[in-house]
């Protein structure tokens, strides 16, 4: 009998998180374990885990991981990928993280074409501080701050970031997946190999946006969240390649 | 790999299954169902009701947040 | 007067909403009283627990590292709390869903079958509020028309509910008593 | 109007509210999410502001906008968020815009965690942000104290034109206790200073850059006059069985809650311990402080931290011959009255 | 004789600006003013006035004017108008404190579609500090922390904040003028005065960017630094509308 | 090497390229934009790196990631840009990594003014962000000083795993004086904590969450230890003609300066008076106060502000029977050596 | 407003200029100059050369970002 | 011995190059020197001034309210700076571009014709050389030796500039004396 689903050797065993039932960021710490594993890349990773569910990321990822202030990822990414180009960085941070408080600092670092990978959990709330309405709440989605739905009239649109981000000479790779299913998970895993390879070819700037279920706060059961994904948050945040410049970029280098 | 002559085990890390359900709900197979038994951290975990149904597809394994299914060949 | 009770239970159970409905009954009727949650950034859903101190004096702190009576609406939070008692104090659990209870030779045990009664009330949500009245018997404080008049202030506006949870805390205290 | 058990940070909110508070900005952290929450569900519907900036740093701005058109305004965040709003209090101070900051504080530095904890006290007292302002801080020890130092706060605000920082913890924030609410204020007082348009007026301006030396030294001389005003006419403590007392533990916030639990028990035991709880801690109660020194001379200082407040009883007493200890204990570790009464029994013995 | 160019009444007469010789934000200045005289807005106009060379705006303008630190003007902004919606709320910003220190607060006051305007001075400098790098200097162009020149390899490339911003729903009037010529002034006037009837009309938030000459910082005598922006700079930050969605908020409102 | 005749802000920036610093994150603000166009002109084409970066925010955060990695590591700002950089610093301390940080003060609150200033001493010395935690301080009061200080700054920073801040003033960065360089450092200590990738090893993580209280209280005990052993091991002053004084001023910076010229006029009026220089802010030189006020009693606090530094001075001479005086000309006034001279002279008559 | 049979008369604030020459470079009919004589603030101001050319095109206000040119009818 | 001067002029005159140059010079011959620019947010370019401080003694404030000797490139400098002077205290100025300067009995007042001295040596930029010549001799320090060391070591890269200073400073200090 020979295990198929091999245990990632950068995810440590035998702990479980602090994660709800059915979240998604269970999912996609195990996408990026695989991935550096596969690419052997673990070795000089270095991964940023921001304030948000994902805080306490370092207890689950088995290789270099450091915590960020509120929004600061790519701002740490940028020193420690400048100061050692050989790490391998990347910044893993929520919605609220990255587009709200962290909105500065993800646009220049995307503007300046930093050679890090950013990976976005979109779950279109904050999650860790109890459910507050995040820059990427659905219009009309209740919140704990938007409890009569999200108005845009007073609160705004959903802000899309990565599309954003996108359009930036510097920015690589940008890519929306989802985890809501088996397809969108192999997706996804598609999608950070390639914000890798970004990286590890030294082009530039990747940014994989994943919308991502928060069960708890949307106050659903897992399997209604991922149906909530794939029938509602995919009108606003439609999955698919936003930009890849690769080509070019390699062409660049010569 | 999912030939259906080939054989699958599958099992579940009872302990670190918080029974989310995904795995029951993207296994076609029905390989998977929620016990009514709960686990230590209080949760009725998955179990494996047609271990003979699996075809090893790991759509399972794709979508649990836990790493808590192991499936094998043979 | 002081009592200093640590009631706890899995998130969907209602043990906050028991605290609190206490917490207001002992207002009304002239206690002073504290309820403090525990939160934390640590476990994602899961247990939740409380402390509820309902004194005849000032209170200074509203924490009770060593409290009088736990209230355990499920068998983890027995497990995890009986520990912390004060020595002669109290625990109060819910059999129906308990099975077995560490042993501790100072302290007193009281079971209620709550998920049982309730659903002999046609209620099996109202499982707390028969914790509740038990609890309310245990402690001594607050009487009935307290718990009722803060049941009113609280569901007020759906009276059907407050007629159930009535029902489940004389149940409970009955029961108890 | 009745008693209403209610939690620290939604009695802060309602309070605001009946003081007038007509906008709130702020950004959610723990543990001070309900306040915001609070204020979302109720604002918007009575014809008030809530806006969940981007930030705290666009918060504390954005309380500087609405405070530049005389609205009463208020922000709330915790510590690491509060770090955010130096630069934004900062202004605020050489404005001299009135503001209610409120500070639910938590274990740090850095991300530290998210239990009580008094270390912020240095950064409210002292000015966090830059240059020579300070912000008066108001240290409530109970619920019912939320709701009174809220509306308070407000009124000092408005009255010396200056931000306040009101400040608790994360369990003043979580614990529910027994409120009596103060009616809805109705008149506010004129700000004939506010930005409202021109008009058929002259046009007016509000800066903080004074480019002429002389005149921005002027300015910081005010600030310094105000302050002082407000040593004489605004410092608020309270005295606990300090009527016989032969030893006084200082403490605030929750710290004073416990101390006046261990106290009980010190008492007991035949100690003759009292508590003096600084309430505003800037101004300081000095004057308190060295009136009981006049008697007592043995002085404990209670902190979750380690070390903060002690500095300002040791400023107060420099002139005394008396004996300052302290006991701290930072990081968000809320200690037992049980173990506080053993501190004061060591010290007492000692005396 | 009759005045033709009359004294703009909100603006402050006999006083000499700080502003070096052929700034450009004097030319701003005035064109606001007029604006605020001939759509009758000044009795309740609220203007912001930045960390940057215009800090000192209030000396010129003589309507009711606040300072801002720096990057925060649109976080101001929206406290005020919210506050109190009868005012007429200005933002005057330069390139460094909107779309750098600032950028935070610019993109969310323009995704919630406050209804205050936006003026952009972009002149791709940090004048008052002395003539460092901005967002917005153009690439190869020497700066005072640029001496070789922009690179966009480590520096990034120039960052088009307000074509960013154009593509929210909230952000119902955004274009890209100059001040570089008298037919470049007289479209800054106009699409100011588009802008100010955005917020007028309440349809929403409105931004004009504006090439401005910096002399001082580019080194350049003033004719020099028009004919700069009329062919470098335009190259990279071409004029135009970007955004006009007057007509379909005036529907939306009825 | 020769001397140099050289600005303050290019002195420091120089002098850390010697130190080893291998990047800088700034952000330009007056009076300080020197240091990082210096930076700009020279880091890159010696493999270094110099980022301009969107804010004071995103600086002190890419030092963070810069310093995790092990790198000598700086940035710069002045007041109201370091008042932005408190969240940061509290995280830098909340990890322990060294790093060094220079504010060139200005005038302030709020956007003040750009003239020389000492009001930002509270905020350094008392940690302007949140929770339990100080940034040890050095003042220096010329520019050769500046040179030297910078290297012990990023020395001590590895010592100690801590942020250092690093204080001057407007006047200190613009003014040139002749500067004899240290040679470049080409030893720097191995930092076995630093992350770089596991490799074949344990994977490590570096975070300032500590959810555990007692964790996060041993951390805070632990740091306040390591403040003490500074105190103890690294605290700086100079004495200036203090061997037969009977009146002592105490200054830091650029007031020290001023107030050498003063006493200098003073000793020629006969008055014997000298000055006691704290080089260190953070930890205070406490013991050598106490030292001298075994036969002084007198002493006079200069400041450029309303009365910060004045209040370490109390404290460090709390249990002495001193006369404490203060003379402070906040807001961007640089006082000059005839005004102090005449206050001492006032000070000393009543003495 | 620019006919040619209307009169036009150009003064500039001479004390207002800073002399940056935009007016002259943008007044196409070559009314203004640069002063050879410094003002108040020691720069050189624009001055009137050829005050018949003027047309009333206003290009000059347009311009002046010192408002220091005031240009009347008749 | 201490020396305190301003410097001022209008932006492109070469003030600024002026005092460095006399700061690195004194450095050179051994004394103590102090340079601090004014820098202002107020005016945008415009005049530009700063103080010079050479001394035999560390130098206690580098700044002068009172300075001993004002060296104005232009006459606004002139005029703006000449009641700072200490009493007793000498005027030093551009006698090319300044017409008028205000009385005051109680300094000594020297005039050098910079500019067309400058335009007499082909090179009308080097008019602050001159008025540096000219300023050494005034002060009594620094040395023509260290003057022209610090000329070398600023302007090294540029042989035929140091040429032309030397020059100038040599015709200032003659034209002074
Ligand atoms: C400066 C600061 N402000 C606020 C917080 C509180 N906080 C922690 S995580 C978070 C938002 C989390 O939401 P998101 O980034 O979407 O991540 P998620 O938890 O949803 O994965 C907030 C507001 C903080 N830690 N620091
Ligand atoms: C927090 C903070 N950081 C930095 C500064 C310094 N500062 C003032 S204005 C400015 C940039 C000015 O550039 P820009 O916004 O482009 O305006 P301009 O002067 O070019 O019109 C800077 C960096 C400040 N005042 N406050
Ligand atoms: S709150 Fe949401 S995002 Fe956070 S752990 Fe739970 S499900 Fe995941
Ligand atoms: S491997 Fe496929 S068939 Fe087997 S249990 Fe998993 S999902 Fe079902
Ligand atoms: S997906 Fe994983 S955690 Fe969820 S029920 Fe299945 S095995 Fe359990
Ligand atoms: S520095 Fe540039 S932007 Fe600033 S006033 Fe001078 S020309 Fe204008
Ligand atoms: S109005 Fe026209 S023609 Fe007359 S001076 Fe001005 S630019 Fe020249
Ligand atoms: S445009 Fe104005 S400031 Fe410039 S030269 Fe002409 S009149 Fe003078
Ligand atoms: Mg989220
Ligand atoms: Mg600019």
């Amino acid at each position: 009998m020979e295990l198929i689903n091999k245990w990632p050797e950068y995810h440590k065993k035998d702990v479980v998180s602090h994660y709800c039932p059915g979240c998604g960021h269970g999912i996609v710490h195990r996408i990026v374990a695989e991935l550096l594993e596969e690419m052997d890349l673990g070795k000089k990773a270095y991964l940023v885990c921001p304030a948000g569910c994902a805080v306490l990321a370092y207890n689950y990822f088995d290789f270099d991981v450091i915590e960020s202030a509120h929004g600061r990822g790519t701002a740490i990414a940028t020193g420690a990928k400048r100061a050692n180009p050989n790490l391998f960085v990347i910044s893993y941070q929520g919605d609220g993280d990255l587009s709200a408080i962290g909105t500065a600092e993800t646009i220049h670092s995307a503007n300046r074409g930093e050679n890090i990978c950013v990976i976005f959990i979109n779950n279109a709330v904050y999650g860790m501080t109890g459910g507050q309405m995040a820059p990427t709440s659905l219009v009309g989605q209740s919140t704990m701050t938007s409890p009569a739905g999200r108005n845009p009239e007073v609160d705004g649109y959903p802000l899309h970031i990565t599309d954003v981000v996108a359009q930036f000479p510097g920015v690589v790779y940008a890519e929306r997946v989802s985890v809501s299913s088996p397809a969108g998970v192999k997706k996804t895993k598609k999608a950070i190999r390639n914000a890798f390879e970004t990286q590890q070819e030294g082009l530039g700037y990747s940014i994989v946006e994943i919308l991502s279920p928060c069960p708890t706060n949307w106050k659903m059961d897992p399997v209604k969240a991922c149906k909530w994904i794939d029938e509602e948050m995919v009108k606003e945040y439609k999955p698919g390649l936003l930009t890849d410049k690769r080509e070019e970029k390699r062409k660049e280098k010569g | 790999m999912s030939k259906k002559d080939k054989v699958f085990t599958v099992k579940v890390r009872r302990d670190f299954c918080k029974g989310c359900g995904l795995c029951i709900e993207f296994c076609k197979k029905g390989v998977l169902a929620s016990s009514a038994k709960l686990n230590s951290m209080g949760y009725n975990p998955a179990e494996v009701v047609k271990p003979e149904a699996c075809v090893g597809c790991l759509m399972c394994t794709q979508m649990c947040p836990d790493l808590a299914i192991e499936v094998y060949s043979g | 007067m002081i009592v200093k009770t640590l009631c706890a239970g899995s998130g969907g159970q209602g043990v906050m909403t028991l605290a609190n409905i206490m917490g207001n009954a002992a207002m009304i009727q002239g206690f002073h009283s504290t309820y403090l949650p525990s939160y934390g950034a640590a476990m994602r859903g899961g247990t939740a627990n409380c402390t509820l101190t309902i004194a005849d004096e000032e209170i200074a702190s509203p924490v009770a590292s060593a409290p009088d009576i736990v209230v355990a609406l499920n068998q983890p939070s027995a497990v995890a709390f009986i520990n912390r008692l004060v020595s002669g104090g109290k625990l109060l659990y819910n059999s129906s869903v308990t099975e077995e209870i560490p042993k501790r030779q100072d302290i007193e045990t009281f079971s209620i079958p709550a998920n049982d009664l309730a659903t002999e009330l046609g209620n099996n949500r109202s499982a707390n509020m028969i914790m509740l009245g038990a609890f309310a018997q245990l402690a001594g404080v607050p009487d009935n028309d307290s718990i009722f008049a803060s049941l009113d202030l609280l569901m007020g506006n759906k009276p059907a509910l407050v007629e159930i949870s009535r029902k489940a805390v004389l149940k409970g205290a009955e029961y108890f008593s | 109007m009745d008693k209403v058990f209610i939690s620290g940070n939604h009695c802060i909110a309602e309070a605001a509210i009946r003081a007038g508070c007509r906008c709130y900005f702020g950004y959610p952290i723990t543990p001070q999410n309900e306040l915001g929450e609070y204020m979302a569900a109720n604002m918007r519907k009575n014809g008030g502001i809530f806006l969940q900036s981007e930030s705290e740093t666009a918060a504390i701005n954005m309380v500087i906008g609405a405070a530049s058109t005389g609205a009463r305004v208020m922000t709330s965040s915790s510590s690491p968020g509060v770090s955010l709003k130096q630069e934004g209090l900062s202004f605020l101070a050489g404005f001299e815009f009135p503001a209610v900051i409120v500070n639910m504080m938590r274990g740090g530095p850095g991300l530290g965690n998210i239990a009580p904890a008094q270390g912020d006290y240095f950064q409210s007292t002292r000015g966090g942000g830059h240059g020579d302002y300070r912000t008066p801080v108001l240290a409530p020890a109970s619920v019912q104290e939320l709701a009174d130092l809220t509306v308070k706060a407000f009124d000092l605000a408005d009255k010396y034109r200056t931000p306040i920082l009101l400040m608790g913890d994360g369990m003043m924030g979580q614990m529910k206790e027994p409120v009596l609410f103060p009616e809805p204020v109705t008149d506010l007082p004129a700000k004939p200073w506010a930005l409202k348009g021109r008009g058929d007026g002259p046009s007016r301006y509000q800066a903080s850059l004074i480019l002429d030396g002389l005149a921005m030294e002027r300015h910081n001389w005010k600030l310094v006059r105000k302050y002082k005003e407000m040593a004489e006419q605004e410092t608020l403590f309270e005295l606990y069985m300090m009527d016989d007392a032969d030893f006084a533990v200082v403490a605030y916030g929750t710290t004073a809650r416990i101390a006046k639990g261990a106290i009980k028990r010190a008492r007991k035991d035949g100690l003759k311990v009292g508590l003096i709880r600084p309430i505003t801690l800037f101004p300081f109660p000095d004057k308190i402080l060295q009136k009981v020194a006049q008697q007592i001379k043995n002085f404990l200082v209670f902190e979750m931290s380690t070390g903060q407040m002690v500095e300002d009883v040791r400023l107060a007493l420099e002139n005394e011959r008396v004996v300052i200890d302290f006991h701290g204990r930072p990081g968000g570790i809320i200690p037992t009255p049980i173990e506080f009464s053993r501190v004061i029994h060591r010290y007492y013995r000692r005396m």
